[in-house]
């Protein structure tokens, strides 16, 4: 497989064409933070709700590309059910991951570790990430 | 005029691989421009207008003479030529000069949805303050300026007309000499965006006869941080400065002061020197080929790529007819920035998104769109890369599911 | 550090003949810095934040690293640093964003006779709009702004204060620190022109608590066209934009429009992004020097300067106590520019003139001022030939009759 | 001679010390246009009286550098009495000179050729121009 293919994966497909967690509710149990990428005009916002120090539940809605539409539907699998603490060292790692810096690699990543490609496109690794930033800034928000 | 000689010039192009075809974003620079600057930091790069020193006499010099090679450009006179920090700067200036001072809420501003967001939010931002009316002229359903629809728009009330000369999306020339003919006739001025057209076309400001016009240095070979705002003498005579201090103005009081006449009352503080110098070097390189050569260059790779394009299958073009270099389109299902990343692979560069031009792209009613732009160092050749690669790019994403 | 070894990255100074002291109006630059802009027009010359190829990634980057550079030079936070065109440009965005949308007809304006015309004249524009009052601080008699001086003219109604950290003319050190300490404790906000001190001095923005800030690269090894404002985020935030278009929106809609956050509001259209990075290279070559070693290297030559000069019969010193490498003098009775050709005879650079502050030279009561300032590339025997000129040149004009 | 003292040659010291012509009049059959060079500060107003086609009084005021003093009151010596045109012929002359044009060597410059030595230093052609720029400036407004 070269870079591209390795790039757009089957399950990045997958999730682009069928997004989970899709849509935004009217709860105010959620937390929700909205970024953009300015330079592309991706524009997502992610809601979460933590209950008892646990991802209760994950949602977002956004306009992007395929990298920035699927990641957000990973990054809600990947996450809701996991202990708050244990998203936080998950997102971390995926963040450090595409950015090409050292990274914890017991951390399992599940489904998200396809977008270890990205590294490869500097110029999109914007677009993998601002799902996860959105939803760091959801719990920053709750705390 | 020949590419493959021109492309010698370009240092970055030293990369054989690489396509540009993002000029329409900012233009590649030829080794004689880098070479003017490196002149100025290397030789005199001392301050303008104020030494009385013989270095800095030479860099003044050089600054103003790149202010005559400006004049000749658009055939203006010494005094109608304001250095600014480019395009946006330029038209930022009359909109705030200009607008700001004349306009009333009796009065209509004409804009459309094929401008750039630097020609239509300062005259947002004019009728907000103002209350003056934003009036769009409808575009023809190629997404045209047309003189037919502009007439129905303008009236007795229009008191600016503000629009482009060159789309950086569709690449269609406006009627503009039209335009500002109808315009004066009820006594409305004229605000030409013509950051496309300098580096693409002829400009004769005194045969359209415009009131304002603006362009980019870094669009037309030049260096970035520079552009020019010619406006008519009358108009910039009676203007308020936007900017105060260094070298606008004449006697400073305590409580008050007078300003230098146009243009420096319009350029405080140290000019971009350097760019400046740089542009006057670009504008020679033009001169040398001849903008027409350039135009016509141009028009041929784009017809050609157009009439390619055409027969790759999901492949959507919103200007075909342009009448310069400029092709937007889109690859049916994929967003345009998988589609760059997939032509960034075949060291293309070109460009995805709304183009600062918000408007257009939802007039198309698309998410955003590919833009090529070719130049003069651009060859058949790039074209049939570019084709290629277009193809291959369809079959890729149709192949992983798109 | 040795001035000797500097000298030879200075292509300019390749002319051994060539003695410099009109860094205060400009300085010259380094190679390092001229290969930076180089190495950008050659090697990536795209636009920065909106090709999504990889070209244009390393543009941005290397423009966003700069914006980092230039956070660590003055210790700001990333988004309270905005690229203008040159300290004046930053100036007046303070005044025109801040000033014009905060200050009413009860309001104060601290300022001073020793301002640049670029922080002097933006709020006397603000004050002839919002008719707040202008007030100046009285210089003692040295020309100095001094606490005692300021606390006389600071109240509860002072709502801006603007000044200078390093004079252009009197090269004094303004006790800013303090006075930003008082003017907080009225609930005053400061704007530092500090165009004389980043160059020569190290700042800290969270040390002297300013508000705002402003410099130049040109006067500092950097490229002309590029300046740096420095806000508090908190002010930045509920600043209107005074430019629009280009880069600096969000959604825009036919009528209405959104804008990013700061940094990015107040940057309009393609910035200058060559000079940014030029200016990035700029701060490297000063943190790799040490900018406390050069403040003390320009003392040092300026103290043996000023000794020699006292020696000399006709020459007075207007500013003999000053902290930096500035001397501003006279001859007498020789007109400062008849004085100054005869230095360029030596090839000797240096301003004659008011210095775009003609403020101070009204009360230092002359018509103009002979300027020398000293930068990290003059040594000992350009002080001793500047030395000798100046006596030259005062027995020629002697015995012509002068 | 070296080229400064060549151009601070005796006559120039000597009208820059005793100008001649020197103050403006109140007096409205006289044309006054002021000219400033930005760069240094110069300024000078010049009033002309042309009466009959001569050039019947020349007065002028202002600050500057001895080039651009001395200049004024040279140049008010020379063209008062003068033809319009021959005035003006010679106006041109000067500044042809100053510029390093070429120039008419048979027109009679009188005193005024001593600035010859000006374009040696390019940086102070304008010193030396701006009170005949003024002149040229007051008949042109006669006119
Ligand atoms: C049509 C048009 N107008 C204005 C501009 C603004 O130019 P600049 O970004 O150089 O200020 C551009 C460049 O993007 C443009 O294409
Ligand atoms: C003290 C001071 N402030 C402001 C400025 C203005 O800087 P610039 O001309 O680069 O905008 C200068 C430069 O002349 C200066 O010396």
């Amino acid at each position: 497989m070269n870079d591209l293919e390795l790039l757009y994966r089957q399950v990045i497909m997958e999730h682009y064409k069928n997004p989970r967690n899709k849509g935004l509710l009217d709860d105010p149990t959620y937390k929700a933070v909205r970024i953009k990428n300015p330079s592309c005009g991706d524009d997502i916002t992610v809601q979460t709700k933590v209950e008892n120090g646990v991802i209760k539940d994950i949602r977002y809605d956004g306009t992007g590309c395929s990298i920035c539409c699927s990641s957000a539907s990973v990054m809600s699998e990947t996450l809701i059910g996991k202990l708050k603490e244990d998203a936080m060292t998950i997102t971390e790692t995926y963040l450090n991951m595409l950015t090409n810096k050292e990274f914890d690699t017991n951390v399992d990543l599940e489904e998200a570790i396809v977008y270890r490609g990205v590294n490869k496109f500097p110029a999109r690794i914007k677009c993998a990430s601002i799902a996860w930033k959105a939803f760091e800034g959801t719990i920053e928000e709750s705390e | 005029m020949d590419p493959y000689i021109l492309k010698k010039d370009f240092p970055i192009l030293d990369d054989k691989t690489l396509i540009y075809l993002d000029t329409a974003a900012s233009s590649l620079k030829p080794k004689q421009v880098i070479n003017k600057l490196e002149e100025y930091y290397e030789k005199y790069s001392t301050n303008v207008h104020r030494g009385v020193y013989n270095l800095s006499y030479v860099a003044t010099e050089m600054y103003e003479q790149s202010r005559r090679k400006a004049c000749e450009f658009i055939n203006a006179d010494f005094d109608e030529i304001v250095f600014t920090r480019g395009a946006s700067s330029a038209l930022n200036i009359v909109a705030s000069s200009y607008g700001l001072n004349n306009l009333t809420s009796d009065d209509e501003i004409i804009v459309s949805e094929l401008e750039h967001h630097s020609q239509v939010l300062p005259w947002q931002n004019v009728s907000n303050i103002t209350k003056a009316k934003l009036v769009y002229v409808p575009l023809n359903k190629e997404g045209r300026i047309t003189i037919e629809n502009f007439k129905k728009v303008l009236n007795n009330k229009t008191k600016v007309v503000a629009l482009n000369y060159v789309s950086n999306v569709m690449g269609y020339v406006t009627p503009i000499k039209e335009i500002i003919k109808l315009s004066h006739n009820v006594g409305a001025i004229v605000c030409v965006d013509a950051a496309q057209a300098a580096p693409h076309k002829k400009i004769d400001v005194k045969d359209i006869d415009c009131d304002f016009l603006a362009f980019s240095g870094h669009k037309m070979l030049g260096p970035t941080g520079i552009g020019v705002l010619f406006g008519k003498k009358e108009l910039l005579k009676e203007m308020p400065p936007i900017e105060f201090g260094g070298d606008m103005n004449d006697n400073v009081n305590l409580y008050d002061a007078t300003w230098k006449d146009s243009p420096y009352k319009f350029e405080a503080g140290t000019p971009p020197i350097a760019g400046a110098i740089g542009l006057g070097a670009a504008m020679d390189y033009i001169n040398d080929i001849g903008i027409e050569n350039i135009a016509i260059h141009e028009k041929k790779l784009k017809d050609y790529t157009v009439s390619k394009l055409l027969e790759i299958e999901d492949v959507v073009i919103y200007n075909k007819d342009a009448e310069t270099g400029i092709i937007s389109f889109n690859i049916n299902s994929v967003h345009p920035h998988d589609a760059v990343t997939f032509f960034d692979g075949d060291n293309i560069c070109m460009r995805a998104g709304h183009h600062c031009a918000q408007l257009i792209i939802k007039w198309l009613k698309v998410v955003a769109t590919l833009r090529v732009s070719f130049y003069l160092y651009n060859t058949i050749e790039d074209c049939d890369r570019f084709i290629e690669s277009v193809k291959n790019a369809r079959d890729f994403f149709k192949s992983a599911g798109f």
